[in-house]
Protein backbone atom coordinates (compact mmCIF):
# COMPACT_ATOMS: atom_id res chain seq x y z
CA UNK A 1 0.00 0.00 0.00
CA UNK A 2 1.21 3.88 -0.76
CA UNK A 3 0.66 5.81 1.99
CA UNK A 4 1.63 9.61 1.94
CA UNK A 5 2.27 12.20 4.37
CA UNK A 6 2.46 15.72 3.92
CA UNK A 7 3.09 19.45 5.76
CA UNK A 8 3.60 18.66 9.40
CA UNK A 9 2.53 15.71 9.16
CA UNK A 10 5.60 14.65 7.08
CA UNK A 11 7.56 16.37 9.67
CA UNK A 12 6.85 14.66 11.97
CA UNK A 13 7.44 11.47 10.49
CA UNK A 14 10.13 12.32 8.69
CA UNK A 15 9.52 10.52 5.31
CA UNK A 16 6.54 11.66 2.74
CA UNK A 17 5.50 8.39 1.30
CA UNK A 18 5.78 4.67 2.58
CA UNK A 19 5.35 1.47 0.86
CA UNK A 20 3.97 -0.47 3.42
CA UNK A 21 2.56 -3.86 3.24
CA UNK A 22 -0.01 -3.87 5.89
CA UNK A 23 -1.68 -6.50 7.89
CA UNK A 24 -4.77 -8.41 6.12
CA UNK A 25 -6.52 -7.51 9.28
CA UNK A 26 -6.31 -3.57 8.62
CA UNK A 27 -9.45 -2.57 6.12
CA UNK A 28 -10.63 0.87 6.88
CA UNK A 29 -8.60 4.02 6.92
CA UNK A 30 -8.70 4.00 10.70
CA UNK A 31 -7.26 0.64 11.27
CA UNK A 32 -4.23 1.89 9.14
CA UNK A 33 -4.27 4.79 11.55
CA UNK A 34 -4.01 2.43 14.45
CA UNK A 35 -1.20 0.31 13.18
CA UNK A 36 0.19 3.06 11.91
CA UNK A 37 0.93 4.69 15.18
CA UNK A 38 2.51 1.32 16.15
CA UNK A 39 5.37 1.63 13.56
CA UNK A 40 7.53 4.53 15.44
CA UNK A 41 7.43 7.47 18.42
CA UNK A 42 7.18 9.94 15.06
CA UNK A 43 3.82 8.20 13.66
CA UNK A 44 2.56 8.21 17.10
CA UNK A 45 3.19 11.63 17.36
CA UNK A 46 1.62 12.62 14.19
CA UNK A 47 -1.76 11.17 14.63
CA UNK A 48 -2.13 11.49 18.40
CA UNK A 49 -4.73 13.60 17.34
CA UNK A 50 -7.25 13.03 14.39
CA UNK A 51 -9.02 16.05 14.77
CA UNK A 52 -6.31 17.57 13.26
CA UNK A 53 -5.74 15.09 10.43
CA UNK A 54 -7.78 14.53 6.97
CA UNK A 55 -7.57 11.48 4.93
CA UNK A 56 -7.99 10.53 0.98
CA UNK A 57 -7.82 7.19 -0.79
CA UNK A 58 -7.19 7.15 -4.24
CA UNK A 59 -7.15 11.54 -4.23
CA UNK A 60 -10.84 11.91 -2.48
CA UNK A 61 -11.38 12.90 0.77
CA UNK A 62 -12.93 10.05 2.67
CA UNK A 63 -13.45 9.11 6.32
CA UNK A 64 -12.35 7.04 9.03
CA UNK A 65 -13.65 3.89 8.49
CA UNK A 66 -13.26 4.43 4.40
CA UNK A 67 -12.61 1.00 2.94
CA UNK A 68 -9.01 0.38 1.82
CA UNK A 69 -6.85 -2.31 -0.38
CA UNK A 70 -3.20 -2.74 -1.19
CA UNK A 71 -4.24 -1.04 -3.99
CA UNK A 72 -5.12 2.27 -2.72
CA UNK A 73 -3.06 5.08 -2.61
CA UNK A 74 -4.03 6.65 1.19
CA UNK A 75 -2.61 10.14 2.17
CA UNK A 76 -2.98 11.84 5.26
CA UNK A 77 -2.24 15.42 6.15
CA UNK A 78 -3.58 18.44 8.16
CA UNK A 79 -6.38 21.07 7.08
CA UNK A 80 -5.27 22.68 4.24
CA UNK A 81 -4.14 26.04 3.93
CA UNK A 82 -3.59 27.43 0.14
CA UNK A 83 -5.43 29.68 -1.64
CA UNK B 1 -9.33 25.71 -17.02
CA UNK B 2 -6.89 24.27 -13.61
CA UNK B 3 -3.64 25.36 -14.18
CA UNK B 4 -0.58 24.24 -10.89
CA UNK B 5 2.66 25.97 -11.39
CA UNK B 6 5.98 26.89 -9.67
CA UNK B 7 6.25 29.72 -12.00
CA UNK B 8 4.87 33.29 -11.76
CA UNK B 9 1.37 33.97 -14.15
CA UNK B 10 0.11 37.41 -16.21
CA UNK B 11 -2.56 38.18 -14.63
CA UNK B 12 -3.51 40.78 -17.36
CA UNK B 13 -1.81 38.63 -20.16
CA UNK B 14 -4.53 35.52 -18.32
CA UNK B 15 -7.21 37.96 -18.38
CA UNK B 16 -6.66 39.35 -22.09
CA UNK B 17 -6.88 35.33 -22.85
CA UNK B 18 -9.52 34.68 -21.08
CA UNK B 19 -12.45 37.59 -21.57
CA UNK B 20 -12.64 36.66 -25.73
CA UNK B 21 -15.45 38.96 -25.31
CA UNK B 22 -17.46 37.16 -27.93
CA UNK B 23 -20.60 39.28 -27.05
CA UNK B 24 -22.09 36.46 -24.40
CA UNK B 25 -20.03 37.10 -21.91
CA UNK B 26 -21.72 40.45 -19.67
CA UNK B 27 -19.49 39.98 -16.63
CA UNK B 28 -16.14 38.60 -15.64
CA UNK B 29 -15.34 38.13 -11.40
CA UNK B 30 -11.57 37.87 -11.30
CA UNK B 31 -9.91 37.25 -7.38
CA UNK B 32 -6.33 37.20 -7.69
CA UNK B 33 -4.24 36.55 -3.55
CA UNK B 34 -0.95 37.24 -2.52
CA UNK B 35 1.48 36.72 -0.66
CA UNK B 36 1.13 38.60 2.65
CA UNK B 37 4.65 39.92 4.78
CA UNK B 38 2.61 39.44 7.91
CA UNK B 39 1.50 36.68 10.42
CA UNK B 40 -1.52 36.40 11.76
CA UNK B 41 -4.91 38.58 10.86
CA UNK B 42 -3.56 42.21 11.11
CA UNK B 43 -0.12 43.59 10.13
CA UNK B 44 1.95 44.56 13.08
CA UNK B 45 0.57 41.81 15.23
CA UNK B 46 2.97 39.32 14.55
CA UNK B 47 6.39 38.80 13.16
CA UNK B 48 7.46 39.47 9.65
CA UNK B 49 7.08 37.18 7.03
CA UNK B 50 10.49 36.61 4.68
CA UNK B 51 8.60 33.98 1.87
CA UNK B 52 6.79 31.30 2.11
CA UNK B 53 6.21 27.49 0.81
CA UNK B 54 3.45 26.31 -0.86
CA UNK B 55 3.57 22.39 -0.96
CA UNK B 56 0.78 20.84 -2.18
CA UNK B 57 -0.51 16.50 -3.77
CA UNK B 58 0.63 16.51 -7.14
CA UNK B 59 -2.49 14.55 -8.70
CA UNK B 60 -5.41 15.40 -5.92
CA UNK B 61 -4.75 19.06 -6.03
CA UNK B 62 -5.89 18.91 -10.07
CA UNK B 63 -8.29 16.67 -9.59
CA UNK B 64 -9.88 18.71 -6.16
CA UNK B 65 -9.79 21.90 -8.41
CA UNK B 66 -11.38 20.31 -10.97
CA UNK B 67 -14.40 18.89 -9.06
CA UNK B 68 -14.64 22.69 -7.58
CA UNK B 69 -14.57 23.48 -11.34
CA UNK B 70 -17.19 21.26 -12.03
CA UNK B 71 -19.32 22.05 -8.97
CA UNK B 72 -19.42 25.70 -9.86
CA UNK B 73 -20.42 25.20 -13.57
CA UNK B 74 -23.38 23.22 -11.98
CA UNK B 75 -24.35 26.13 -9.95
CA UNK B 76 -24.05 29.16 -12.44
CA UNK B 77 -24.22 29.26 -16.15
CA UNK B 78 -20.81 30.18 -16.70
CA UNK B 79 -19.00 30.93 -20.06
CA UNK B 80 -15.18 30.53 -18.58
CA UNK B 81 -13.75 29.45 -15.47
CA UNK B 82 -10.16 30.18 -14.72
CA UNK B 83 -7.98 28.71 -11.80
CA UNK B 84 -3.96 29.08 -11.41
CA UNK B 85 -2.52 27.94 -8.07
CA UNK B 86 1.26 28.17 -7.49
CA UNK B 87 3.14 26.22 -5.15
CA UNK B 88 6.72 26.61 -3.86
CA UNK B 89 8.44 29.22 -2.08
CA UNK B 90 6.85 32.75 -2.65
CA UNK B 91 7.70 35.84 -1.47
CA UNK B 92 6.04 38.60 0.22
CA UNK B 93 3.71 40.41 -2.48
CA UNK B 94 3.65 37.92 -5.13
CA UNK B 95 0.77 36.20 -6.60
CA UNK B 96 -0.42 32.68 -5.38
CA UNK B 97 -3.95 32.02 -6.21
CA UNK B 98 -5.95 33.41 -9.57
CA UNK B 99 -9.18 32.58 -10.00
CA UNK B 100 -11.76 33.96 -12.77
CA UNK B 101 -15.17 32.92 -13.94
CA UNK B 102 -16.92 34.58 -17.24
CA UNK B 103 -20.99 35.02 -17.19
CA UNK B 104 -24.22 36.85 -19.22
CA UNK B 105 -24.86 37.67 -15.50
CA UNK B 106 -22.78 39.97 -13.00
CA UNK B 107 -24.52 38.30 -9.84
CA UNK B 108 -23.19 34.32 -11.32
CA UNK B 109 -20.05 36.01 -11.95
CA UNK B 110 -19.24 37.34 -8.36
CA UNK B 111 -20.82 34.34 -6.87
CA UNK B 112 -19.18 31.42 -8.73
CA UNK B 113 -15.90 32.75 -8.28
CA UNK B 114 -16.59 33.68 -4.34
CA UNK B 115 -17.68 30.42 -4.09
CA UNK B 116 -14.29 28.49 -5.79
CA UNK B 117 -12.26 30.63 -3.77
CA UNK B 118 -13.97 29.05 -0.80
CA UNK B 119 -14.11 26.08 -1.57
CA UNK B 120 -10.81 25.75 -2.97
CA UNK B 121 -10.04 27.39 0.51
CA UNK B 122 -10.99 23.87 2.02
CA UNK B 123 -10.84 21.61 -0.41
CA UNK B 124 -7.58 21.92 -2.59
CA UNK B 125 -4.40 20.15 -0.67
CA UNK B 126 -1.86 23.00 -0.51
CA UNK B 127 -0.12 23.90 2.64
CA UNK B 128 1.77 26.75 3.87
CA UNK B 129 4.87 26.81 5.45
CA UNK B 130 6.13 30.63 6.66
CA UNK B 131 9.95 31.48 7.00
CA UNK B 132 10.31 34.20 9.88
CA UNK B 133 13.63 35.55 11.54
CA UNK B 134 11.97 33.05 14.36
CA UNK B 135 12.29 30.11 12.05
CA UNK B 136 9.53 28.13 9.86
CA UNK B 137 5.99 27.56 10.83
CA UNK B 138 3.28 25.88 9.15
CA UNK B 139 0.32 27.79 8.91
CA UNK B 140 -3.05 26.68 10.86
CA UNK B 141 -6.53 26.46 8.99
CA UNK B 142 -8.77 28.72 10.01
CA UNK B 143 -12.20 28.19 11.37
CA UNK B 144 -13.47 31.38 9.35
CA UNK B 145 -11.88 29.64 5.96
CA UNK B 146 -14.77 26.69 6.80
CA UNK B 147 -17.33 29.03 7.83
CA UNK B 148 -16.96 30.89 4.79
CA UNK B 149 -17.06 27.33 2.64
CA UNK B 150 -20.47 26.48 4.34
CA UNK B 151 -22.19 29.09 3.03
CA UNK B 152 -22.44 27.58 0.06
CA UNK B 153 -23.51 24.17 1.35
CA UNK B 154 -26.81 22.83 -0.38
CA UNK C 1 -9.75 56.04 -8.00
CA UNK C 2 -12.44 57.34 -10.06
CA UNK C 3 -12.18 57.43 -13.83
CA UNK C 4 -14.71 58.30 -16.56
CA UNK C 5 -14.01 57.91 -19.57
CA UNK C 6 -15.17 57.51 -23.78
CA UNK C 7 -11.20 55.69 -24.20
CA UNK C 8 -10.69 52.04 -23.61
CA UNK C 9 -8.71 50.71 -21.07
CA UNK C 10 -6.36 48.02 -20.23
CA UNK C 11 -7.64 45.61 -17.23
CA UNK C 12 -4.16 43.81 -17.31
CA UNK C 13 -1.88 47.40 -16.98
CA UNK C 14 -4.89 48.96 -14.86
CA UNK C 15 -4.32 45.30 -12.64
CA UNK C 16 -0.56 45.72 -12.71
CA UNK C 17 -0.55 49.52 -11.43
CA UNK C 18 -3.28 48.25 -9.06
CA UNK C 19 -1.69 45.39 -7.07
CA UNK C 20 1.67 47.00 -5.85
CA UNK C 21 2.57 43.85 -4.20
CA UNK C 22 3.10 45.82 -1.12
CA UNK C 23 2.94 42.97 1.16
CA UNK C 24 -0.55 44.54 2.73
CA UNK C 25 -2.79 43.17 0.28
CA UNK C 26 -4.00 39.55 0.55
CA UNK C 27 -6.65 39.72 -1.89
CA UNK C 28 -7.71 41.65 -5.17
CA UNK C 29 -11.47 41.06 -6.39
CA UNK C 30 -12.02 42.57 -9.73
CA UNK C 31 -15.24 42.95 -11.84
CA UNK C 32 -14.75 43.61 -15.49
CA UNK C 33 -18.22 44.50 -17.46
CA UNK C 34 -18.76 43.83 -21.13
CA UNK C 35 -21.61 44.68 -23.91
CA UNK C 36 -23.19 41.67 -24.59
CA UNK C 37 -24.74 40.97 -28.50
CA UNK C 38 -28.24 40.56 -27.49
CA UNK C 39 -31.50 42.01 -25.32
CA UNK C 40 -33.15 41.36 -22.46
CA UNK C 41 -31.63 38.53 -20.17
CA UNK C 42 -31.35 35.32 -22.35
CA UNK C 43 -29.15 34.95 -25.90
CA UNK C 44 -31.35 34.38 -28.43
CA UNK C 45 -34.19 35.83 -26.49
CA UNK C 46 -34.37 39.30 -27.91
CA UNK C 47 -33.18 41.03 -31.57
CA UNK C 48 -29.39 41.24 -31.35
CA UNK C 49 -27.64 44.33 -30.38
CA UNK C 50 -25.62 46.30 -32.67
CA UNK C 51 -24.00 49.07 -30.68
CA UNK C 52 -25.21 50.59 -27.20
CA UNK C 53 -24.78 54.10 -26.68
CA UNK C 54 -23.90 54.99 -23.25
CA UNK C 55 -25.10 58.58 -21.92
CA UNK C 56 -24.17 59.97 -18.74
CA UNK C 57 -24.47 63.29 -16.14
CA UNK C 58 -20.78 64.83 -16.15
CA UNK C 59 -20.36 65.72 -12.66
CA UNK C 60 -22.41 64.12 -11.17
CA UNK C 61 -21.68 60.63 -12.33
CA UNK C 62 -18.24 61.46 -10.85
CA UNK C 63 -19.70 62.43 -7.51
CA UNK C 64 -22.20 59.92 -7.25
CA UNK C 65 -19.05 57.30 -7.92
CA UNK C 66 -17.09 58.82 -5.16
CA UNK C 67 -19.65 58.36 -2.93
CA UNK C 68 -19.71 55.11 -2.83
CA UNK C 69 -16.22 54.51 -3.04
CA UNK C 70 -16.06 56.41 0.31
CA UNK C 71 -18.95 54.03 1.10
CA UNK C 72 -16.80 50.90 0.23
CA UNK C 73 -13.92 52.22 2.21
CA UNK C 74 -15.84 53.12 4.96
CA UNK C 75 -17.64 49.51 5.47
CA UNK C 76 -13.98 47.44 4.87
CA UNK C 77 -10.43 48.02 5.16
CA UNK C 78 -9.46 48.58 1.86
CA UNK C 79 -5.94 49.29 0.14
CA UNK C 80 -7.04 50.37 -2.79
CA UNK C 81 -10.14 51.34 -4.70
CA UNK C 82 -10.73 51.52 -8.71
CA UNK C 83 -13.75 52.59 -10.56
CA UNK C 84 -13.29 53.09 -14.65
CA UNK C 85 -16.67 53.62 -16.17
CA UNK C 86 -16.51 54.33 -19.90
CA UNK C 87 -19.25 56.58 -21.99
CA UNK C 88 -20.24 56.73 -25.54
CA UNK C 89 -20.64 54.01 -28.28
CA UNK C 90 -19.96 50.81 -27.54
CA UNK C 91 -20.00 47.44 -29.29
CA UNK C 92 -20.50 44.11 -28.36
CA UNK C 93 -17.63 42.56 -26.52
CA UNK C 94 -16.34 45.94 -25.96
CA UNK C 95 -15.22 46.91 -21.91
CA UNK C 96 -17.76 49.22 -20.28
CA UNK C 97 -16.98 48.73 -16.38
CA UNK C 98 -14.14 47.95 -14.30
CA UNK C 99 -14.24 47.74 -10.48
CA UNK C 100 -11.41 46.77 -8.47
CA UNK C 101 -10.60 46.44 -4.47
CA UNK C 102 -7.68 45.41 -2.48
CA UNK C 103 -7.91 44.27 1.19
CA UNK C 104 -5.45 42.23 3.47
CA UNK C 105 -8.71 39.70 3.19
CA UNK C 106 -10.21 38.37 0.87
CA UNK C 107 -13.50 38.37 1.91
CA UNK C 108 -13.45 42.36 2.52
CA UNK C 109 -12.04 42.50 -1.21
CA UNK C 110 -15.28 40.00 -2.50
CA UNK C 111 -17.39 42.14 -0.79
CA UNK C 112 -16.55 45.49 -1.30
CA UNK C 113 -16.15 44.83 -5.20
CA UNK C 114 -19.49 43.95 -5.46
CA UNK C 115 -20.79 45.91 -3.57
CA UNK C 116 -19.47 49.04 -5.53
CA UNK C 117 -21.06 46.79 -8.50
CA UNK C 118 -24.45 47.12 -6.71
CA UNK C 119 -24.27 50.65 -5.78
CA UNK C 120 -22.83 51.76 -8.61
CA UNK C 121 -25.61 50.00 -11.19
CA UNK C 122 -28.46 52.05 -8.74
CA UNK C 123 -26.98 55.32 -7.87
CA UNK C 124 -24.50 55.96 -10.85
CA UNK C 125 -26.17 58.37 -13.44
CA UNK C 126 -25.16 56.22 -16.51
CA UNK C 127 -28.49 55.64 -19.25
CA UNK C 128 -27.90 52.83 -21.94
CA UNK C 129 -29.64 53.07 -25.36
CA UNK C 130 -29.40 49.83 -27.73
CA UNK C 131 -29.09 50.09 -31.19
CA UNK C 132 -30.71 47.18 -32.94
CA UNK C 133 -31.77 46.29 -36.32
CA UNK C 134 -35.57 47.49 -35.00
CA UNK C 135 -34.24 51.05 -33.84
CA UNK C 136 -33.21 52.11 -30.71
CA UNK C 137 -34.34 51.20 -27.43
CA UNK C 138 -33.85 52.67 -24.23
CA UNK C 139 -32.39 50.21 -21.57
CA UNK C 140 -35.17 49.63 -18.60
CA UNK C 141 -33.81 49.67 -15.09
CA UNK C 142 -33.89 46.18 -13.29
CA UNK C 143 -36.01 45.37 -10.49
CA UNK C 144 -33.11 42.84 -9.65
CA UNK C 145 -30.32 45.78 -9.67
CA UNK C 146 -32.61 47.65 -7.27
CA UNK C 147 -32.87 44.07 -4.80
CA UNK C 148 -28.90 43.39 -5.31
CA UNK C 149 -28.30 46.81 -3.79
CA UNK C 150 -31.04 46.64 -1.00
CA UNK C 151 -28.63 43.97 0.32
CA UNK C 152 -26.18 46.25 1.30
CA UNK C 153 -28.74 48.74 3.08
CA UNK C 154 -27.96 49.08 7.15
CA UNK D 1 -32.68 78.29 -12.51
CA UNK D 2 -30.74 75.89 -14.91
CA UNK D 3 -33.10 72.31 -15.58
CA UNK D 4 -31.43 68.98 -17.06
CA UNK D 5 -32.86 66.35 -19.06
CA UNK D 6 -31.34 63.09 -19.56
CA UNK D 7 -31.75 59.50 -21.35
CA UNK D 8 -35.53 59.10 -22.34
CA UNK D 9 -36.57 62.38 -21.08
CA UNK D 10 -34.20 64.16 -23.11
CA UNK D 11 -35.94 62.87 -26.17
CA UNK D 12 -39.16 63.38 -24.93
CA UNK D 13 -38.47 67.05 -24.23
CA UNK D 14 -36.47 67.92 -27.29
CA UNK D 15 -33.65 69.07 -25.39
CA UNK D 16 -31.03 68.41 -22.89
CA UNK D 17 -30.83 71.45 -20.66
CA UNK D 18 -32.95 74.32 -19.91
CA UNK D 19 -32.20 77.78 -18.55
CA UNK D 20 -35.66 78.94 -16.92
CA UNK D 21 -37.16 81.88 -14.92
CA UNK D 22 -39.29 79.76 -12.36
CA UNK D 23 -42.31 81.49 -11.32
CA UNK D 24 -41.82 82.42 -7.10
CA UNK D 25 -44.34 79.66 -6.30
CA UNK D 26 -42.38 77.08 -7.40
CA UNK D 27 -40.37 75.67 -4.15
CA UNK D 28 -39.98 72.50 -4.20
CA UNK D 29 -38.92 69.28 -6.96
CA UNK D 30 -42.80 68.58 -7.04
CA UNK D 31 -43.50 72.19 -8.16
CA UNK D 32 -41.32 72.28 -10.42
CA UNK D 33 -42.55 68.96 -12.21
CA UNK D 34 -46.15 70.56 -12.23
CA UNK D 35 -45.21 73.48 -13.90
CA UNK D 36 -43.35 71.80 -16.19
CA UNK D 37 -45.92 69.91 -17.07
CA UNK D 38 -47.83 73.33 -18.62
CA UNK D 39 -45.14 74.19 -20.98
CA UNK D 40 -45.33 71.53 -24.07
CA UNK D 41 -46.96 68.12 -24.71
CA UNK D 42 -43.25 66.96 -24.37
CA UNK D 43 -42.81 68.11 -21.06
CA UNK D 44 -46.54 66.55 -20.07
CA UNK D 45 -45.50 63.41 -21.89
CA UNK D 46 -42.08 62.85 -20.24
CA UNK D 47 -43.27 63.63 -16.46
CA UNK D 48 -46.55 61.42 -16.92
CA UNK D 49 -45.70 59.08 -14.27
CA UNK D 50 -43.23 60.17 -11.86
CA UNK D 51 -42.34 56.55 -10.87
CA UNK D 52 -40.33 56.55 -13.60
CA UNK D 53 -38.69 59.47 -12.76
CA UNK D 54 -35.95 60.77 -10.91
CA UNK D 55 -34.34 64.03 -9.51
CA UNK D 56 -31.26 65.30 -8.24
CA UNK D 57 -30.84 68.77 -7.10
CA UNK D 58 -27.25 70.45 -7.12
CA UNK D 59 -26.08 66.16 -8.41
CA UNK D 60 -27.66 64.68 -5.32
CA UNK D 61 -30.87 62.68 -5.41
CA UNK D 62 -33.72 63.97 -3.30
CA UNK D 63 -37.30 63.66 -3.17
CA UNK D 64 -40.82 65.37 -4.75
CA UNK D 65 -40.53 67.51 -1.60
CA UNK D 66 -37.11 68.92 -2.03
CA UNK D 67 -36.50 73.00 -2.18
CA UNK D 68 -34.94 74.18 -4.59
CA UNK D 69 -33.81 78.14 -5.17
CA UNK D 70 -33.16 79.64 -9.01
CA UNK D 71 -29.52 78.98 -8.26
CA UNK D 72 -29.85 75.24 -8.15
CA UNK D 73 -28.62 72.33 -10.61
CA UNK D 74 -31.87 70.07 -11.03
CA UNK D 75 -32.00 67.32 -13.11
CA UNK D 76 -34.75 65.12 -14.38
CA UNK D 77 -33.99 61.20 -15.68
CA UNK D 78 -35.05 57.49 -15.71
CA UNK D 79 -33.70 55.37 -13.29
CA UNK D 80 -30.17 55.10 -14.37
CA UNK D 81 -28.88 51.43 -16.25
CA UNK D 82 -25.09 51.97 -16.06
CA UNK D 83 -22.53 50.04 -15.41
Amino acid sequence: MNVLYFAWLRSRIGVGEEILVVPESVTTTGALVAWLKTRSDGHAQAFADLKLVRVAVNQDYVGWDHPITPADEVAFFPPVTGG
Amino acid sequence: MIRVQAEDFDPGAELAAFSTGNGKVGGICMFLGLVRDYLGDHPGQGAGVNAMTLEHYPGMTERQLAAVEAEARDRWPLHAVLIIHRHGRLEPGERIVLVATASSHREAAFQSCHFLMDWLKTKAPFWKIEHTDQGDQWVAAKEADDDAARRWDR
